[in-house]
């Protein structure tokens, strides 16, 4: 029993703070939201720190480490509102790796930026694989996927897509099962979808028939590569939480009315303790997520589901909780705390939306329910 | 129980439908850009000419060129306004707070001065009471007025989240002209025109981008006494009564920032996996309901204004009741509609972005929690830390503690 | 514009108040757990104040009020937890009386006491009359009424059942329109089925060919009846929250910790006061029911379903910070405060549960947006 | 990162499984009555021969008759007893909290004379410390202690939530000895034996109508000075030590209600329409992932303490979200399956009833997060009123606070 980070963990998330604290990212989200050419290109920092190939094995050139450690590499890129590729680039990667993908050792090398055009594998109501659309609460149809590799279909809201060099679009073959094509961006068309959160870059991708190589993974590792999605998101989500209870912490000792410190007061300190109650929720889960993301691959899709579920609702809570305990000034756009929260609005919609990871974390327990009864 | 119009509001609602048939050619777009200059002006003239057919200033006596009605025909007026897709009145902040303010606490001759013109439009007023460090705790505004050898006084400080400042012709200020009494003893309210040595406007954007409010800077400006409203180091008392008109101004037009259920469920209602969706139908359906209720304790409210009772600091829960129904339903449409409904061109981005602030104006919840637990539950009184204490004290000690 | 109660409101209301306070009735709601010989029989006071002909109009022997005066009555029952049966009663008389039956004058005279077996009318997703079920989610079909009164079919929950001498049952006529019929309790096989609240007598009641007397409503009629009950049980839930609030303030004023009072904390202070924010809100849709009850019938259903909604989350909540604000020895048995909790429990269920009078507010508002757009 | 056992551990697991499994037929039934004498005494006879296998006590010193083990192997323990569905120990509270609080700061005549029957079984324990007037605010406690002449010592008072008192042998309680002094300086810990003249315990009912706890009164019960625990008037310190090992205890049990998401999970999903119902579906997700967060919390507790590190009061939010979300879990089970959930034989209906009172149960919530917001996360405290006062004066001021 033992939940602590190793000696080698603990060097890559420091590593990781280092290395993003070179740049004011903070800063840079604000008056991005403007003028998006202020936003600094961190893409030769995250090559140079190894995180392209963090999932990659060591025989494709990469450093072979597990979800957990891609974990806490977001973590960090979500304090700070660093504008990586990551949560992209790292599910994209680990689906190359397992197709054996000649494309491996570039993308550990950062010549070249994939992203993965995500669908969510078929749950315990809905027997299909679907993609975000671009509007709307009914989910698209993923993208088709021929023998030759070729694909058609498109999908909205792609992580990266306005930068991304390849595209790992996972969808359905014409028996309906799971499969995944690597398609080149030139092949693809996109449109900028980037909303709100100018540190997101965000695209609907569609596909006519690009010609595209097959991966050679099944259906479990497709799904694990959404559940990775989930993770990475859950992760840097809790690395923005946070960054807001330091924050509400910090000022609830500064500021004064009616003669006391506004943290001495219970309304306050029992939000920011709320914050806290959510944030080690989270992190409880991220553990979860990390342990059966390295050793028991059945609950992956439950401790993900759950982590970014819990992680979502602290952000939520967080980020609003930490413009109320600063009143007035926390909603001007001067002050750091809006960018957070709109950081929060983004995520909740991202990659299948808060509400479906939590709904599948009910489907997986009746799912593990009828299994155990079977 | 009745929603109707007695007789006698059934003609007088007759009679303002009917002038706003004829003369609605005459008015300015609803909505624009406080920024914008022409639709500013537009809006004056507007106001103008509702005031001249006797539809502002309502409930203000005649005396002051107001038609002493009651709140009731108020409500009439806006909603016949809203009907009618017109605008209202450009300085709601001066006519239903700052003049009723002066009408009881002011001079004869700032009477006869100020309030025709505000009235008319032809002087936009703001209020200058919030400070960065007076919010909820609003008597522990640090902005000095000391009175020099004259007898006028030289103001300087900061003031913040102040309305249409920017094109505002006069603000009522609140000051501290007695540091060393205790901090509701030594505050003075004065007239302070909105242009001149020493003062500067700066508009402060909130999360959306837009400037909803003003930081208004004065550095040793210059009053003179005549512009004292209430009396030296009464300013306390004088804020209250205004404090209690916005109270009242806000009671009377609930649902002015168009957070409706009917508009909610529509917005939800254009997905048609959403209409069928039992968790959406959960979720709008509470919301809508705290919604509804509020239209209905507005209607309550009026019922007691109406028989001439004051409503109380529980009125305050109805802001409490629209902004969080709001903020579920900016959340519930954006989880339907997706990150589309992020867009900045998107009316809902601008709710998502604008409510937050608004959570706090006029007073956190907290503070508001505690008014009415205190005073309309009658539960005990937290600790006071500050009670009798001179304000100068009071600073030095937060500054202490601060640094300890 | 007037929403205050008129001279006959008040008096009405005080009236109610007095007959009621003539029992322990909140005493007795504790003994009758465990014994329920033990509860007051109110039925006399129920005829001598008149209730039974409430709704019943002038000519035909009743009192010819209106919902929202029925309403004030159930709310001084409510504060003190009264054993009455007008929660069926009231509803059934009103379709009597719509439908001019013979019966209505043995029923404001108290000779006769029936019961409305409910049906919730369709919505703008399901098309049918249903009915409760003994257990699960589903609803069930309403029984069938033959041309000639007779009636097959179940319903489970009925209120009143054990001592009821008639059902006024609504269900669906042949032709799945909806209908209704008085049918004697002798015709009937009621289950006794009081659950939690020893105060709320419940039956399962079954019908197999029983023979009845058809009602000349509408579905209009048929719907306001069903609207009706949850206007009832919204004033009998505001009720029981005042007696809540009042419990939590006074307690929160006596009892001491750490050297003050503990309605001096904010934690308390801020709950109690979100207790009173609830009532209010319900109180004002109370007014809104009422008046559309009287004045916009096509609303009554929003309104109706909005005020059981609001009452009853308000009564959730009330009755569980009652609990929380009297610490453990609120969690007693001697103490007055589970008694609230378990009518709040059993409130939160009956007649559809309160998430179906949520869901049909949102059906409501999405009809009448259909209908404006048509 | 590893959930799985060292060697070592895998070993002891091995050793302790099959003992269970050789052993198990002699296990009483799991749950019933505590009212019931046969069944209590069959978990004394239960207890006694897993004190004999070396499965109580384990973290106790050899020379109490411990095992000198550490948490995990304490975990270890409870899981393969869970596994094989027998009950545990019976005497949680003293083997767990008090025997460790003597073995801290008890006489060696007292560690001679108690802790063996205690390990054993033959003589269970109870806690003392709540009072009607001292809850969250334990200090407060008013049960008088007075010396006699020969030096012992006479008790009046009353104590509350007393669990296990209707068959305890000994009860640790906290006492008032010198109430002139600031209610922290003035108790002393004393062991009392649970029968004799003076003492009078009565059950008390919870909501379910179960007498869960007791009322324990004493009316001029005597007990000898060597039944002082930790020295007189240094009871508060006594208290403290066992509070920590209750903390200890309860994190490293906390599935130990069962509480837990798959039992929910399956609750729900035995009806069909709730199953693929989108609100219902959310509700339980939300729910599920508090529990399974409470899960892994605890094995960081396990961590910390495996690396020699004391749980810090924000373990108690464990506590928090598991009966919140228990709390959510009956409400929806009973949304789900309606009013039959609440028939009195059902469990949902017990755990609907169990639950408020287990809100706050060891503490309100409200004093949890006080103590969380200062003491972890460094925020500024409340103002303390009763900060240096006279036990006896605090008293009077409240009195006379509410007849005013």
């Amino acid at each position: 029993m033992n939940l602590a980070l190793s000696d080698e963990q603990e060097f890559l998330r420091d590593a990781a703070k280092g290395a993003l604290a070179r740049f004011k990212t903070v800063e840079a989200a604000r008056e991005a939201l403007e003028d998006p050419s202020r936003l600094p290109d961190l893409w030769s920092t995250v090559v140079e720190a190894g995180w392209t190939g963090l999932l990659i094995s060591e025989e494709r050139g990469g450093a072979g480490l597990e979800a957990f450690d891609a974990m806490l590499v977001l973590e960090e890129c979500g304090k700070v509102l660093a504008p990586t590729p990551l949560l992209g680039l790292l599910p994209a990667s680990y689906l190359l790796d397992r197709g054996g993908d000649e494309a491996c050792r570039a993308v550990a090398d950062g010549e070249a930026r994939p992203t993965l055009v995500a669908a969510r594998p078929p749950g315990d109501l809905e027997g299909g694989w679907t993609v975000e659309a671009a509007s709307g609460l009914a989910r698209a149809e993923a993208p088709r996927i021929a023998a030759d590799g070729s694909v058609t279909g498109s999908a909205a809201w792609v992580l990266d897509a306005p930068q991304a060099t390849h595209f790992v679009v996972v969808g359905t073959d014409q028996a309906g099962n799971g499969a995944a094509s690597v398609v080149e961006a030139s092949a693809a068309t996109v449109q900028d979808a980037t909303r709100y959160d100018a540190t997101r870059a965000l695209g609907h991708v569609s596909f006519d028939g690009a010609p595209g190589r097959r991966l050679d993974v099944d259906d479990g590792q497709l799904a694990a590569a959404w559940y990775l999605g989930q993770a990475l998101l859950g992760a840097e989500s809790l690395g923005t939480v946070q960054t807001c209870l330091t924050m509400s912490v910090q000022y609830a000792k500064e500021r004064f009315t009616f003669g006391r410190a506004i943290g001495s007061y219970q309304s306050i300190k029992h939000e920011i303790t709320e914050v806290l109650r959510k944030q080690e929720n989270a992190r409880s889960l991220a553990f979860y997520a990390g342990w059966a993301g390295q050793d028991k691959p059945e609950e992956f899709g439950l401790a993900a589901s759950a982590f970014r579920s819990s992680a979502g609702h602290a952000l939520d809570f967080a980020s609003r909780s930490n413009i109320n305990v600063h009143g007035g000034i926390g909603a001007t756009w001067e002050h750091d705390a809006p960018l957070f929260f709109r950081r929060a609005q983004l995520n909740r919609r991202l990659l299948g939306g808060a509400h479906d990871a939590t709904d599948r974390i009910a489907g997986e327990l009746f799912a593990a329910q009828a299994a155990a009864a079977a | 129980m009745d929603l109707n119009d007695t007789p006698e509001q059934a003609a007088f609602r007759t009679n303002v439908r009917s002038w706003l048939e004829d003369n609605k050619a005459d008015a300015p777009a609803a909505s624009g850009d406080s920024g914008d200059t022409a639709w500013i002006d537009s809006r004056r003239a507007w106001q103008d000419k509702l005031a001249e057919a006797g539809l502002a200033g309502l409930t203000w006596p005649k005396e002051f060129g107001g038609q002493g009605l009651g709140p009731i025909e108020q409500v009439i007026v806006n909603q016949e306004i809203a009907s009618a897709h017109v605008p209202g009145i450009l300085d709601v902040i001066g006519i239903g707070m700052l003049g009723p303010c002066i009408i009881a606490h002011g001079t004869d001759e700032q009477k006869s001065r100020y309030l025709g013109p505000m009235l008319h439009g032809d002087e936009v007023w703001c209020q200058l009471f919030s400070e960065p460090a007076a919010g909820s705790d609003l008597a522990a505004v640090q902005t000095r007025a000391i009175e020099n050898e004259d007898g006028s006084y030289a103001i300087t400080g900061q003031k913040v989240w102040t309305t249409n400042a920017q094109f505002s012709s006069y603000g009522l200020i609140l000051a501290r002209t007695s540091p060393d009494k205790h901090k509701h003893k030594g505050l003075t309210m004065f007239i302070v025109p909105m242009e001149g040595e020493g003062i500067t406007i700066r508009g402060l954007r909130q999360i959306s981008g837009e400037a909803e409010f003003n930081e208004v800077f004065f550095d040793d400006f210059v009053v003179p006494a005549e512009n004292v409203v209430g009396g030296v180091d009464n300013g306390w008392g004088t804020a209250l009564t205004v404090l209690m008109y916005e109270r009242l101004t806000i009671g009377l037009g609930s649902e002015g920032f168009g957070y409706r259920s009917d508009r909610f469920a529509e917005a939800v209602g254009q997905d048609e996996a959403a209409k069928s969706d039992p968790e959406v139908r959960q979720r709008l359906g509470d919301l809508a309901a705290e919604l509804l209720a509020v239209r209905f304790t507005s209607y309550r409210t009026l019922t007691a204004l109406s028989k001439g009772q004051i409503p109380g600091p529980e009125s305050g829960l109805a802001k409490v009741t629209t902004v969080n129904a709001a903020i579920a339903a900016g959340e519930l449409i954006a989880d339907v509609v997706g990150p589309e409904a992020l867009d900045e061109d998107s009316e809902w981005a601008y709710m998502i972005s604008f409510l937050p602030g608004l959570k706090s104006a006029g007073g956190t919840e907290a503070i508001l929690r505690n008014t009415i637990g205190e005073r309309v539950l009658g539960l005990p009184p937290e600790p006071r830390l500050d009670k009798g204490i001179p304000f100068s004290e009071l600073r030095a000690k937060e500054k202490e503690a601060v640094s300890a």
